[in-house]
């Protein structure tokens, strides 16, 4: 019992802070808070994708858009902001197994780069087609809502986007620490070895997809809602990458390590932007300052602390509690 | 918990400043100074900031030195809004993004915050419809597609080819008035090409132009394609002349084409051709500007210097009409604004936050590695600066 | 006929810079397993570097080769941080890749500023077929077969090159019997720098560059080298050259707006039925 | 129980199976050897599915199984312990286990995801079996540590645990001794027996003769992916062509 | 270390291995402890151990690949590994494979190998990856001679070999012994194996050596004789 507590004791603790903090906060820090938030779910879930399922998806941004486009152009025609946050993880995730039947097939690089088109292909066609509202992107898009109630100021959607931050943690460590999780963290060394295990070894890799696709849905139609406004701007390739930087950072493999990730480089790209626009700096300073101390940190938390930023703080904890802690391969 | 307190010192910094009666007036500048927009966010940094410097050394504003608040939008809209957000309780006004996406994202907030807000973007959705406190400095596409048919009216041109990069908001409104307002001026559009920014090869378009009568090829496109169109132009054998709008209008166009730019058209901002210009307010003000530019940088300011500069010229006049930085007033002066600026007489009014007619567009050839207004907007321009 | 020409060659032409950007690609990860995500970095160094070098003065010929080399530099220092420490995976060297093409940014834009660069290549056109080609796209498609022609053998049928090749194929075995597996790595990332500095030096005279134009670069590198199992220069080539194909078929026949869609819906296909023709494989046994 | 009719499977023009025909009884234990490269993994690998058959047909209890993929053979109770390690790296020992336990319980993603009653009961049930069958094994001890880190024989055992965990029906050993030392093959063979007499049916490919010959009730021998002699143990050490093609004259 | 570039002639004299005071750990766990082992040229050695015991340990820092916590590892002449688990090429052709295994030795032609494995020879342009097991452990063992060793660490020579092979490997090993002097460090489960070529053996547990001695004596031993003796090893003559 009470190594349970110890247990779900810095677990909760770090619950009650993520809850108490937006009466804290102001409005400039609130819109890190809840960006820092939809980042980190959707890094949960290519946490689940990568480190559980060993499936790589350069193209999670995908999803993410598709999330935002369904909420908005939901919301835009008129719709209940709650049908359209309830529509965008669903959407995503039907959008996953749609393109997942046959990407799914390939491995590895393939995979990733089959992802990676898939995101090109999607934004190119948003840029077009005219009920996306084109590269100029989708307008006016009405504030989040039920009934009467109207979600007008930010603290509100930073609980919203902490609830859904915590939803999806609870459902990955739910999955991963059962029969299903298990058959996908085989499926990840060994393909063969799972399916003579009985893993239904396709099917398992589809459902994790649009699971992970689910949260890059949901967190899409909280920022339509809480932006406004969702342009192919909005969803560049990039962001997909550093979403599996932000995975990589904080700890492939652990369902803390995602958001420790997504919160370490949320805050230092922010901190990093104060400090390159502060009055009397060089006026290179903003974009050599950004880059070159952004991917310094970056190839040293690589180099040195090689599975994350989560698990080096938890091994040194725990290894100072008791010497036992297994090496990892 | 460390992330809580980072997340504070991070954000809200100094964001407890009132701003009403501090004692510089903060301007707030958001502009893309890293992402794909770099090389066009930093250009209007440096002339915001050459602008400030100069009006600070004449003393400031209302007995105020001017201070500016920036940040980097990162070319991403949600980064211009936390970006928004950090600075909208310290500042008076905004110059904004030039990556529309941003500029999107943002104005609904400024105009909430009542914030007087310069757009350094060129998305004629910012301005239809019209909400009080958004303005917008950059020529609107749809001048520059005007400007050509009005010139190709003078020169009688009246089958024409058209390429835009359908990836490139500034393209597709361009492309898009050009096919609304075509028929005004008797002109036809025989081919329509469209294209995407990554495109690298553009032998198809002009294979078809070739196919086909028309008498021009206007392209409208911004960065690379230029270039890379420009060069294979000259290769193609293509033997209409090919019209390229403002954004070619710089040296970052100029010196990679070579001499495979010679006699091409290009339009221009009229600050581009300030030489050519007879001696007019309009002339001193681009020289005001060019001058000081080129001796601080090596170069003549480029289109988005421009932008930035008239965008500061007309928030510091306002500020001066209003007598104070009061965010109402500031908007109410901007709305009944008139200014000589680099880009041209700007006359804003409730029904018009653009500001900017097609008489201050330049259509040039290039000369010897330089642009030379035609003939026919030497004519154009001398009527529009004296008419002032 | 002409136009269906016209398309074919100059299609060919753009696929020839991929295959470019894709044979660093290819070399560096035959050899170290690692996906370099900083070799579209390698060819705007060598771009922004031969821009520069002719700015002051230098001849042409000279430049450029000046400018393969610095990117060949850049290639071995990149190598360095990438797979210099010891147990770094392949997907750690990734990342740190992808950490040196941003911080390159950073380099760059304080050398050589932010705005993108250019230079006249070899200027002019020639009529092939009745097709108009310009020389500098000759020049790409020639030194694209020439690298190719190279890297196949090289990788094929030298002993070096196998030597290499059996470094990312089983590192420990590469180290049992003998063969240094870091140093091959780093062979392998100049090499991949020269690859990188060649293509930037024969494309940039074709469409300006800038810092952050690697992007681009690496991602029509990226499929064309996928196309290829990231391991094989000539499926590599294939690939690049059906990419470049595609587009420019695209345009030609009236859907422009949708190359993208169009060219890598094409390579998702096939790339799909290849491996739904494989069947049911088995891991190997090691 | 199981039967194998005139299967085939070629690798580039090279045939690895060739009309292969076997019957195995209902709690027989089934030997198959001969030399290296015969066909006895490939062999194994068309009965689970991995490979396909480019001839042949292959049914399982009467059901025919050629169109099934491997999990839907497994879960009609074909299980198989691979030659060589192929074990579930970063997993610990006992998941690696459980996961053999897949066929034998339900919960899907989203039961799991809601943690219903049934998936905890089902958890610990999983559990439990995954130990037993590592105390079976003798892996009783390292339960928790990694799987990926065991050296050779260990891991080796390990996956006779998880094929034991799915309590199955017909169960393939492709060389489940190599790697162990006397006393623990000792240990293997009698775990093998006591298998067999709870009537399990086995299929044993192994290179150690003398582990055959005590185990098996019948041995097929194979050579160059054909069957060239079907016996018992005592017959098949007799057979001279098998003397020539695998045992050598030393014996 | 072990890296002594000879020429490529046989040489008559095998290598030595000298081991002293040996530690090796994986992060916190000690795998090998004070391990002190010394085999002299011309030597065939066996060492034993349960599994987990640390022979494939201590064979990978023998060949450089892991590095010592503290202690010394001395090798004299050159060395070949035929690590456990095959570890070939798998994408290179079995050709290929061999020829690399003459990296140090610059060795090329794998021709003595395929008179030595006939069956390899048909193998030759068959990718490794593809092989079956105890096809692996040949193109294995073949890589090793490839780099015309002065000594040979072989762990688990008989893996997944069927009897004859094996057989025949173990007397081409011998044979090498014999006429060329080639020094041996044979890791083998096949205890009746190893005692049947090896003068002599070590026997590993759990990181430490706690037997050493002539094979006739430590096959006295009760101990050994039923971890590692025991009835169902087929019995191997040389
Ligand atoms: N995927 C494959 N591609 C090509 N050839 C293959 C493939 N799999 C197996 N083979 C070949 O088929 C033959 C039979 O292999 P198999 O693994 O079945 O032999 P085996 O009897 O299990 O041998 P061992 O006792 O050495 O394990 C071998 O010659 C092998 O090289
Ligand atoms: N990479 C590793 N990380 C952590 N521990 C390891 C690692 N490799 C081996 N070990 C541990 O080191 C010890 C010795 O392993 P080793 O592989 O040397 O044993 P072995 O004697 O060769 O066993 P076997 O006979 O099964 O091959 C074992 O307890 C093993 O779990
Ligand atoms: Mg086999
Ligand atoms: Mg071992």
């Amino acid at each position: 019992m009470s190594d349970r507590m110890r247990r779900l004791l810095p677990g909760l603790a770090v619950a009650a802070v993520t809850l108490a903090l937006p009466a804290f906060l102001d409005d400039s820090a609130l819109s890190v808070y809840i960006f820092l938030g939809l980042a980190a779910m959707v890094t949960v879930g290519v946490s689940l994708l990568m480190g559980y399922a060993g499936q790589v998806s350069l193209g999670q941004g995908a999803f993410y858009a598709v999330g935002g486009y369904t909420a908005g152009i939901l919301a835009v025609h008129g719709g209940p902001p709650v049908a359209g946050l309830l529509a965008a993880p669903v959407v995503a995730a039907a959008f996953a197994v749609v393109v997942g039947v046959p990407l799914l097939r390939l491995r590895g690089h393939h995979l990733a780069f089959a992802t990676l088109a898939t995101q090109l292909i999607l934004l190119s066609l948003a840029g077009q087609l005219e009920f996306t509202g084109g590269d100029i992107g989708l307008q006016g898009i009405p504030r989040f809502g039920a009934g009467s109630f109207e979600l007008g100021d930010a603290s509100g959607y930073a609980y919203l986007t902490w609830a859904g931050v915590a939803l999806v943690m609870l459902v990955t460590r739910n999955v991963i620490a059962s029969r299903p999780g298990r058959a996908l963290r085989a499926l990840a060394t060994s393909e063969t070895a799972a399916a003579s295990s009985g893993v239904p070894v396709g099917r398992y890799k589809l459902v994790v997809f649009a699971l992970s696709a689910a949260f890059a849905g949901l967190a899409g139609g909280i920022y339509a809602f809480y932006v406004g406004y969702v342009a192919p701007g909005s969803f560049p390739v990039l962001l997909s990458i550093e979403y599996i930087v932000m995975a990589v950072v904080g700890g492939l493999g652990t369902i803390w390590g995602a958001v420790v990730g997504a919160a370490a480089i949320t805050l230092l790209v922010q901190a990093l932007n104060v400090l390159g626009t502060a009055p009397g700096m060089p006026s290179y300073a903003p974009s050599v300052l950004s880059y070159a101390v952004y991917a310094l940190l970056l190839i040293v938390v690589v180099l040195f602390l090689p599975h994350g930023l989560l698990p080096a703080v938890t091994r040194r904890l725990s290894s100072r509690r008791a010497r036992e802690a297994d090496a990892r391969p | 918990l460390a992330l809580a307190v980072t997340a504070c010192g991070g954000g809200g910094g100094d964001g407890a400043t009132g701003g009403a009666s501090a004692d510089p007036i903060r301007v707030g500048l958001i502009v893309s100074l890293t992402g794909n927009y770099t090389p066009l966010g930093s250009e209007d940094k440096k002339a915001v900031e050459l602008a400030v410097e100069q009006v600070n050394a004449k003393g400031g504003l209302l007995g105020r030195k001017i201070e500016l608040v920036q940040r980097d939008d990162k070319t991403a809209p949600d980064q211009g809004i936390v970006a928004f957000n950090q600075i909208k309780g310290q500042i008076d006004a905004l110059i904004g993004p030039v990556f529309s996406n941003s500029a999107l994202a943002i104005e609904p907030l400024a105009q909430r915050e009542k914030i007087p807000y310069l757009s350094l973007a060129p998305a004629q959705e910012q301005v239809e419809p019209i909400k009080s406190y958004i303005f917008v400095t950059p020529a609107l596409s749809s001048m520059y597609a005007e400007r050509y048919l009005q010139y190709m009216q003078a020169t009688k041109v009246t089958k024409i080819a058209v390429a835009h990069d359908t990836k490139s908001a500034y393209s597709v409104a361009g492309h898009k008035s050009m096919v609304a307002l075509a028929p005004k001026y008797g002109v036809t559009i025989v081919r329509d090409e469209p294209y995407e920014t990554t495109t690298s090869d553009f032998s198809a378009i002009f294979t078809h132009v070739k196919d086909s009568d028309a008498q021009a090829l206007v392209f409208w496109g911004s960065g690379a394609p230029g270039v890379t169109a420009g060069k294979q132009y000259a290769a193609s054998g293509l033997k209409v002349p090919l019209f390229l709008t403002a954004s070619q209008a710089s040296k970052l166009w100029l010196e990679p084409m070579g001499a495979a730019a010679e006699g091409m058209t290009v339009q221009s901002a009229i600050g581009v051709v300030g030489d050519h210009l007879p001696a007019s307010k309009q002339k001193e003000v681009i020289d005001q500007m060019a001058t000081p530019f080129k001796q601080k940088y090596g170069y003549p300011p480029p289109q988005f210097a421009q932008d930035g500069y008239s965008a500061s010229l007309l928030l510091f006049e306002a500020i001066k009409k209003a007598g104070s930085t009061d965010k109402t007033k500031v908007q109410q002066a901007l709305e009944s604004m008139d200014l000589v600026t680099p880009n041209g007489r700007f006359r804003y009014s409730p029904t018009d936050h653009s500001g900017l007619s097609p008489d201050f567009i330049s259509v040039n050839t290039v000369k010897d590695g330089q642009f030379v207004p035609t003939e026919w907007a030497e004519e154009q321009l001398s009527k529009t600066v004296s008419a002032e | 006929m002409r136009e269906l020409l016209t398309y074919l060659v100059n299609g060919l032409a753009v696929g020839c810079g991929f295959a470019l950007i894709a044979s660093g690609l290819v070399a560096v990860h035959r050899v170290t397993g690692v996906v370099n995500f900083a070799q579209g970095m390698f060819a705007v160094v060598a771009g922004l570097s031969a821009s520069w070098l002719l700015g002051t003065g230098l001849p042409h010929g000279l430049s450029e080769v000046a400018a393969v080399l610095i990117a060949t530099v850049t290639g071995l220092l990149t190598g360095l941080l990438a797979i210099g420490r010891r147990g770094t995976t392949p997907q750690s060297s990734l990342i740190i890749t992808l950490g040196i093409g941003v911080l390159a940014y950073a380099i760059e834009i304080f050398v050589w500023g932010d705005q993108p660069r250019s230079f006249p290549g070899l200027p002019g056109s020639v009529t092939l077929g009745g097709v108009g080609v310009q020389r500098q796209h000759l020049l790409v498609i020639a030194a694209t077969a020439v690298t190719f022609l190279l890297l196949t053998a090289f990788f094929g049928r030298t002993y070096l090159g196998k030597a290499l090749s059996a470094c990312a194929s089983n590192p420990y075995a590469a180290r049992v019997i003998g063969i240094d597996v870091t140093k091959m790595g780093l062979l392998a990332f100049a090499l991949g720098g020269l690859l990188g500095g060649v293509a930037g030096v024969l494309v940039t005279p074709l469409r300006p560059i800038s810092f952050d134009t690697d992007v681009t670069l690496i991602v029509n590198g990226f499929a064309a080298a996928v196309f290829g199992a990231l391991t094989r220069p000539g499926l590599a080539l294939v690939g690049a050259l059906l990419l470049g194909v595609a587009e420019s078929m695209a345009a030609g026949y009236g859907y422009a707006a949708y190359q993208t869609e169009l060219a890598l819906g094409l390579m998702l296909v096939i790339m799909v039925v290849q491996s739904t023709r494989r069947g049911p494989v088995l891991e190997e046994t090691a | 129980m199981l039967s194998v009719n005139g299967v085939s499977r070629s690798f580039g023009g090279v045939y690895a199976v060739r009309e292969v025909s076997l019957d195995i009884a209902e709690g027989e234990v089934r030997g198959i050897i001969g030399p290296n490269g015969a066909g006895k993994s490939t062999l194994f690998n068309l009965i689970t599915g991995h490979l396909l058959a480019d001839q042949g047909t292959i049914s399982f209890r009467s059901t025919p199984v050629d169109r099934l993929p491997p999990h839907r053979r497994a879960r009609l109770g074909i299980s198989i312990v691979f030659q060589g390690a192929r074990v579930f790296r970063g997993m610990t020992v006992r998941e690696n286990v459980m996961v053999g336990a897949h066929t034998r319980t339900r919960t899907g993603f989203a039961a799991a995801a809601l943690r219903l009653p049934r998936h905890r009961r089902d958890e610990r049930e999983i559990a439990r079996r995954a130990d037993e069958a590592l105390a079976r094994v003798g892996l009783g001890a390292w339960a928790d540590r990694q799987a990926g880190l065991l050296p050779l024989g260990q891991q080796r055992s390990m996956q006779v645990a998880r094929a034991l965990c799915a309590e199955p029906r017909l169960l393939l050993l492709d060389e489940p001794a190599s790697g162990l030392r006397a006393g623990e093959r000792e240990a293997l063979a009698v775990l093998i027996e006591e298998l067999r007499a709870a009537g399990l049916t086995i299929m044993l490919v192994e290179h150690d003769v003398t582990f055959v010959t005590r185990l098996a009730d019948r041995v097929t021998v194979l050579d160059l992916g054909r069957v060239i002699s079907e016996g018992t143990p005592g017959e098949i050490r007799a057979d001279p062509l098998v003397v020539s093609a695998y045992l050598g004259d030393a014996s | 270390m072990n890296e002594s570039d000879t020429p490529p002639e046989p040489s008559r004299t095998g290598g030595t291995i000298e081991v002293t005071d040996l530690v090796v750990t994986y992060g916190s766990a000690t795998a090998l402890d004070h391990v002190r082992l010394s085999v002299r040229s011309g030597e065939m050695v066996a060492l034993l151990g349960p599994n987990g015991a640390g022979k494939s340990t201590l064979a990978d820092t023998l060949s450089g690949i892991l590095t010592p916590r503290s202690g010394t590892v001395e090798v004299g002449g050159r060395l070949a590994h035929i690590p456990e688990g095959r570890q070939l090429f798998p994408d290179l052709t079995v050709e290929d494979n061999l020829s690399l295994g003459g990296w140090r030795s610059r060795e090329r032609d794998p021709a003595f190998v395929f008179d030595l494995l006939p069956r390899l020879a048909e193998l030759r342009k068959r990718r490794a990856g593809v092989l079956s097991g105890g096809e692996q452990q040949m193109v294995a063992f073949g890589r090793a001679m490839m780099s015309r060793p002065d000594v040979l660490v072989v762990d688990e020579l008989s893996l997944g070999l069927a009897p004859m092979v094996t057989r025949d490997l173990a007397a081409h090993l011998v044979a090498l012994n014999r006429e060329q002097g080639l020094t041996v460090l044979l890791i083998e489960q096949n205890a009746r194996l190893a005692f049947g070529v090896c003068e002599r053996a070590y026997v590993l547990e759990a990181g430490r050596v706690v037997a050493e001695g002539p094979c006739a004596e430590l096959a006295e031993s009760p101990r050994v004789a039923s971890a590692y003796l025991g009835g169902s090893i087929e019995e191997t003559q040389i």
